[in-house]
This record gives structure tokens, C-alpha cells and sequence, in this order.
């Protein structure tokens, strides 16, 4: 079997886990922003309230 | 006799947020309502649910006994905006003829013409609108408000940004419109021009209905009464 | 609770798939005309199947939208076509590279593959278009009219695109009634059948997660009108 | 009646605003004509069989690129003074006003396209793009009014995003594709002198089957789009 086939076979499963791992990096980061949003939306409420 | 308005436990939502909390509200027939509360207090989003361009999230609302996107509904009630809702590129009178034709105006060129000659701008009826003065273009956006003879007046902020000619006219019209037996509901801030005309008072205050009923005796002395007495303490 | 089974399911899932991928490689021949790359398919055509579940799945759940006025499905929408588009880009990716050896070339407009490449444009262009709204109800109507639109379109695409000659591989899994397929090694198509689990699973958790934070969003949005009315 | 009455009032309006000010005819029909002459430089225009061969395709590209300019202005039109609010508001159903604009918008694009393809006929030496022009006509306006519905719909959505002008085409044009490619495939045919025959049949059912589809789908969910 020529090992240009194998190469190509490793690029294409990477190229799946890359792409997937992508992703869930986009969510994770996703989810950083949207806390630290709800946590600084919620300290201005507060701090409203307060006066 | 059905009131001109039935809202019945409106509620609004944005998203999560609930602009409209469970308001109920009778509008009787000729009576004419001003409508107070602060700056997002839900003023503008309850008059569009009136107005047929929002639906209402939970609740039901009926106009003059009809569905609020009803035919029969639309077709009697007449609105005032933010914007004044003319087209710049047609002339006067072509702006009050597609009106007429949407709301079926019978002798539609007849009726045009008086509201012309009612708001003064006969003699430049032909002219495009792009080329009006402000006043001007606030007497036409009255002419098409009041052109099909509406017995809903939904007016969202009337008095703001007009001239003195305007609001004089705009005055005489309301008062001709509850002699007819028009109903007029207005939200306002001109709490002096507004108190003249209304009958009724309601306030909103955070999407809640906080007070409603008679105008009292008191907010024609003093127009601030109702936010002090039924309005938060702030 | 929820967090935590999803958490579990997750691993479980990703776990499966790196067993599949021991199977894959080690245990499973090489085929007798593609040599090693045909193994790209064990990931190829799953991928494909979970976009078009997610695909379908966010067009219902769009019409439900409108039908019903809530926001769980529009929520659902989303997730769905997000984690379908990025199974997309999956299958272009490992597609095009098996295409390379295969057929020599990166890129062809073969039927099914310019299909997909306007699947994708189009659903990114719809996560584009509600990331440029700012009121959730607004934005949750505009995106089921949107989806709709774009699902019906993609179907009578994909129709249509069957009318273009095809160069692109027959179906090679043994369907119960579909006689022409079934040319396929048991072995092989059970560890493919793992692999669709796999995948599907991951696909699941991967909407959920993104449900979630579809919640949070429209949170975020409802307390940024709370601090603007006061 | 009554619907149809108030269809042709929005018509009317939206086309006599449009022929006070000539915005969008005039953007268009240049644009389309820049287009045309753009060809030239991408193929040889004295090779006057590969261009049969590409006429539908590039004809389509111009009708295309021309009526996403015509459709940004559709409810673009309504922004200023909230005259949409008024339309909303009057007696008039959502169904009425969406077709009232998609008329008007089809109308605008017809007239571009019927001054593009006797120029695109003329010079690029097509003698034969006339002898079926009957069912040209007939193609051009099926395929014209596909684009229109979509694009009349997505005008509505994308009016009030920032960048409306660069989201319309990109939502518009990937969902368009199949009539798209069943105008460019039949066109091709009849500006090759050639009658729709056999095999193109199916070009022509799914172009109509488009436009029945995506017009149902459109007057099923306007209200969705016009009332908040």
C-alpha cells in the first residue's frame, strides 16, 4: 500500500477531530463570555437598586 | 354598549423580557384616554398592540369589539406614530389618495380634497412632499390620520416635535372626533395640552397598569397628581 | 444534574469513538481498491447523516415555531443548525481529502458536493443573520421564516441537483430493502454503525450544550433591557 | 376584491415613488449594463457559440446582481417616516402588502431584463436569441418572479439589520439557486434557437414548481415577518 494513502487517511481523520474540537472550543468560549456578561449585567442591577 | 378598547390580561414579551405585565384595560366608546408613565414604562408597545403591529405574547385584546388585526378593526381606527408615516417622493394629495384606497374611503377623491382644504395644503396638493416645510408635513400626517373618519384614535405622542399651527390643529380635530362619538387614546408627555381633552387617565408604570379611571379633578391644577400619588416614590 | 449526564454522555461518546477509531485502524483490513483512505468514510458518512438529521430537525422545529410561539424551539433551531453546519464542514473536509486520492482532485462540482457547499453558505448565512438581532422574539420569528425558507429550498435543491450527472459514490451501507447496496464487509459496517452512534450521540450533547447557552443569551438580553428601563 | 384592489394600490404607489425618483431603475440598468460589458473581457466575444453555450448563466448573473439592488430598496423605502407602521396598521392584510411590493419589485426587474437581453442579443452578434421569444418572454418572467417573491420576503427581514445591503444577497441568492439554475439551463436553450425538448421539460416544471412553492410558503408567513 503506498504511503501516500496512509498520510492522506491520517489528514482526514484529523481535519474531523480539528474541526470538532473546533467547535468545542467556540462553545467553551461562548460560555465564558455569556457568564461573565450575565455577572456584570447583574452587578449593574445591583448597583442600581442600591441608590 | 361595547367598550371601543378590551384589553384583557396583555402581556408583552421581548425575548424573556416582559415589557407588558398582565395589563387589563376597558376603553369605553367617546371617551378620550391619556396614557402616562415614564420612558419604557411600555407605553409605545401597548399602543402598537392597539395599533394592529404587535401581537400580544398572552392576553387577548379586542378593538371596537373586533380581533386587533381584524378588517373591521383596521379599517376604524386611524394612528399617529413616531415617524409621521407620508411618503417623501408622492405629493400631498397622491399620499391622502393611496390612504383613502387602503381604507376604502367612499367618494375617496371628494374626501381627499376637504382634508386638503382642511389642513390648508390645497393649493400645493400637487407638489411633493420632499419640498414641504416641517409644519407642513405634520398637518398632511394629521389629514391622514383623520382622513377615513375613524372612531379609534390611537395617537403615540401627538403633541411632541409639532408646531403651534399643529397642535392647534391637531386640538380642534380630537375635539370634533369625541363630539362625533370617536374614542381617543394618547400617550403622552404634554400632560398640559393632553389634560384639556382627556376624560380618562391611565398609568403605566414597568409594564403594569398602575392606576386607571376618571381623569381626577386634581391634574388639572396640577398634572404631576397621578405620578406622585399612584407612580413609584422615585 | 442535566449538566452532568450530558458532561457523562459526552465522554462516553468520545470514548466510543476512539475505540471505533482502534477498530478502524488496527483490527479492520485495508479495502481491496482504495487501499487505507477508504476508512475515511467511517467518519465521512456519518457526519453526513447527522447534518441532515440536524438540518431536518431545525426546519420542523421552525414551522413549530411559528405555530406555537416558543422559544424552545427556536432554541433548538439554532443549536441544530450550528453544530449540523460545523458536521458540514466535517464532511466537506474528509470528503475532499479522500477525493484527492481517490478521484485526484480537492474539489469537484459534483452534484452532491455543490450541494453542500450551498447548504453551507446558506446556514451560515442565517447564524449571521441572527447574530445581527438584538430583540430575541424579533429575532426568533425572522429565523424560523428564514429557516423554513431555507430548508424548503435546500430539499428542492438537492432534487434538483439529482437531475446533474453524479460522480459520486452509491450508497454502500446494507439498508434493509435496498437490494443494490449491502457490498460491504459485516465487520466493517458494524463498526460504521458504531461510529453513527458515536457521532450522533456527540451531536446530541453538542446541541444540548448550545440550547443552553441559547438560554443564557436571551438572559443576558432581557437583564440588558432591565438596567436600560431603569 | 377587496384584496386585490389594495394589492394594486401598493403597486401602484411602490412604482410611482420609483418612477419620481428612478433610484433603483437607474442603479440597476447601469449596473446590469457594466455587467454586460464586463463579460466581454471574460470570454471572446467573437466566439459566438461558446457564448450561446454561457448566454442563460450570464444573463441570470445580471438579472440576479440587477434585482438585489431593486429588492434593498423595496421596504428600504418604507424605513423613513415609519410609513411601514402606517401599511401595517391600515386594513390591508400582510398577504395584500407582500404582494403589492413583489408586483411592484417585478415590474422594475422586468424592465431592466427586457432592455438587458436585446443589448446582451445585440452585442455579443446572437442572431438566433429571438426565434423562440415567446417562450424566452415566458422563461424570463417565471424565473423573475421566483426572485422576486424570495427577494421581496428577505427585503422584509433584512430591512432593519445593519448591513441589510450585503445580508440580502448573501441569504437570497444560495436559497434562489434552483430557479436560478432551471432559468439559466432553459434560456441557454432558447437562446440557442433551440425549443425546450425531452429531458428540459423538467427545468420548466421545476421553475414553476418553485414559484407555487415559495409564493404559497411566502403568503403563509408574511405576517410573521410585518407584525411583531
Amino acid at each position: 500500500m503506498d504511503q501516500r494513502n496512509f498520510t492522506y487517511m491520517f489528514y482526514g481523520f484529523a481535519a474531523a477531530w480539528v474541526i470538532l474540537a473546533a467547535y468545542v472550543l467556540t462553545l467553551v468560549a461562548r460560555e465564558r463570555r455569556l457568564a461573565g456578561q450575565v455577572e456584570s449585567l447583574k452587578r449593574m442591577l445591583e448597583d442600581r437598586e442600591k441608590k | 354598549m361595547t367598550p371601543a378598547v378590551e384589553v384583557q390580561k396583555a402581556w408583552k414579551y421581548f425575548g424573556d423580557y416582559p415589557a407588558l405585565r398582565s395589563i387589563s384595560l376597558d376603553v369605553p366608546a367617546g371617551t378620550c384616554l391619556a396614557l402616562l408613565g415614564r420612558n419604557g414604562a411600555g407605553k409605545t408597545t401597548l399602543l402598537r398592540i392597539l395599533s394592529g403591529l404587535s401581537n400580544p405574547s398572552e392576553g387577548s385584546v379586542r378593538i371596537l369589539g373586533h380581533g386587533s388585526r381584524d378588517y373591521q378593526a383596521r379599517a376604524r381606527t386611524g394612528m399617529i406614530g413616531h415617524g409621521i408615516g407620508i411618503y417623501d417622493e408622492l405629493s400631498a394629495a397622491e399620499n391622502l389618495r393611496l390612504f383613502a384606497r387602503l381604507f376604502h374611503v367612499r367618494d375617496a377623491e371628494q374626501t381627499v380634497q376637504q382634508w386638503l382644504t382642511r389642513v390648508s395644503l390645497d393649493r400645493v396638493q400637487n407638489s411633493v412632499v420632499r419640498e414641504f416645510s416641517r409644519g407642513m408635513r405634520q398637518r398632511l400626517a394629521l389629514a391622514r390620520a383623520f382622513l377615513h373618519g375613524p372612531s379609534l384614535l390611537l395617537l403615540d405622542e401627538p403633541f411632541t416635535s409639532l408646531d403651534d399651527r399643529a397642535i392647534a390643529l391637531l386640538q380642534s380635530l380630537l375635539a370634533d372626533a369625541l363630539k362625533g362619538g370617536a374614542t381617543v387614546i394618547m400617550s403622552t408627555h404634554q400632560l398640559r395640552e393632553a389634560m384639556e381633552l382627556a376624560t380618562h387617565v391611565a398609568l403605566l408604570d414597568r409594564g403594569k397598569l398602575a392606576h386607571s379611571g376618571e381623569r381626577p379633578v386634581q391634574m388639572l391644577a396640577d398634572p404631576t397628581w397621578l405620578y406622585r400619588t399612584y407612580g413609584d416614590s422615585q | 444534574m442535566r449538566e452532568k449526564i450530558l458532561y457523562v454522555l459526552g465522554v462516553a461518546a468520545t470514548l466510543l469513538l476512539v475505540r471505533n477509531l482502534y477498530v478502524i485502524f488496527i483490527t479492520l483490513p485495508d479495502e481491496q481498491d482504495q487501499g487505507a483512505i477508504y476508512r475515511i468514510m467511517f467518519f465521512h458518512i456519518p457526519a453526513w447523516f447527522v447534518c441532515f438529521t440536524a438540518y431536518f430537525l431545525a426546519g420542523v422545529t421552525s414551522v413549530l415555531y411559528l405555530v406555537k410561539k416558543q422559544f424552545k424551539y427556536d432554541v433548538f433551531s439554532v443549536s441544530a443548525v450550528e453544530v449540523g453546519l460545523a458536521f458540514t464542514l466535517i464532511g466537506l473536509a474528509t470528503g475532499s481529502i479522500w477525493a484527492r486520492i481517490i478521484w485526484g482532485i480537492w474539489w469537484t462540482w459534483d452534484a452532491r458536493l455543490t450541494w453542500a457547499f450551498i447548504t453551507c453558505l446558506l446556514y451560515a448565512a442565517y447564524l449571521m443573520m441572527r447574530n445581527m438581532m438584538d430583540d430575541a422574539s424579533t429575532r426568533a420569528r425572522f429565523a424560523a421564516v428564514v429557516c423554513t425558507f431555507a430548508f424548503t429550498s435546500v430539499a428542492i435543491t438537492f432534487k434538483a441537483i439529482e437531475w446533474w450527472r453524479t460522480q459520486h459514490p452509491g450508497p454502500v451501507l446494507s439498508l434493509p430493502g435496498r437490494s443494490a447496496g449491502g457490498t460491504m464487509d459485516p465487520e466493517m459496517e458494524a463498526a460504521l454503525r458504531l461510529n453513527y452512534l458515536a457521532l450522533f450521540v456527540i451531536a446530541g450533547v453538542l446541541i444540548a450544550v448550545r440550547m443552553n447557552q441559547e438560554k443564557r443569551l436571551r438572559e443576558v438580553e432581557s437583564l440588558r433591557r432591565q438596567v436600560h428601563a431603569m | 376584491m377587496r384584496f386585490l384592489r389594495q394589492t394594486a394600490s401598493i403597486a401602484a404607489k411602490d412604482l410611482r415613488s420609483e418612477l419620481r425618483t428612478k433610484d433603483s431603475l437607474n442603479a440597476a440598468g447601469s449596473f446590469a449594463l457594466v455587467i454586460i460589458v464586463l463579460f466581454s473581457f471574460m470570454l471572446d466575444p467573437t466566439e459566438t457559440q461558446t457564448v450561446y453555450e454561457l448566454s442563460g448563466g450570464l444573463l441570470w448573473l445580471v438579472f440576479a446582481f440587477a434585482g438585489a439592488l431593486i429588492l434593498n430598496r423595496s421596504f428600504a423605502r418604507e424605513l423613513p417616516n415609519d410609513c411601514l407602521d402606517m401599511l401595517v396598521a391600515s386594513p390591508v392584510s400582510s398577504s395584500a402588502l407582500f404582494l403589492g411590493k413583489a408586483t411592484a419589485n417585478f415590474t422594475l426587474l422586468l424592465v431592466v431584463e427586457l432592455v438587458c437581453l436585446p443589448v446582451f442579443g445585440g452585442m455579443y452578434n446572437l442572431s438566433r436569441w429571438s426565434t423562440h421569444l415567446g417562450p424566452l418572454l415566458g422563461v424570463v418572467v417565471l424565473g423573475t418572479w421566483g426572485v422576486t417573491v424570495i427577494g421581496t420576503m428577505f427585503s422584509a427581514i433584512t430591512v432593519n439589520l445593519r448591513l441589510r445591503e450585503l445580508m440580502l444577497p448573501i441569504l437570497v441568492y444560495p436559497i434562489m439557486i434552483p430557479c436560478l439554475m432551471a432559468a439559466m439551463k432553459l434560456s441557454t436553450v432558447l437562446i440557442s434557437g433551440e425549443a425546450i425538448t425531452g429531458d428540459d421539460w423538467i427545468w420548466l416544471r421545476l421553475l414553476i414548481g418553485f414559484d407555487i412553492i415559495f409564493t404559497s410558503l411566502s403568503l403563509l408567513t408574511v405576517d410573521f415577518v410585518l407584525v411583531s
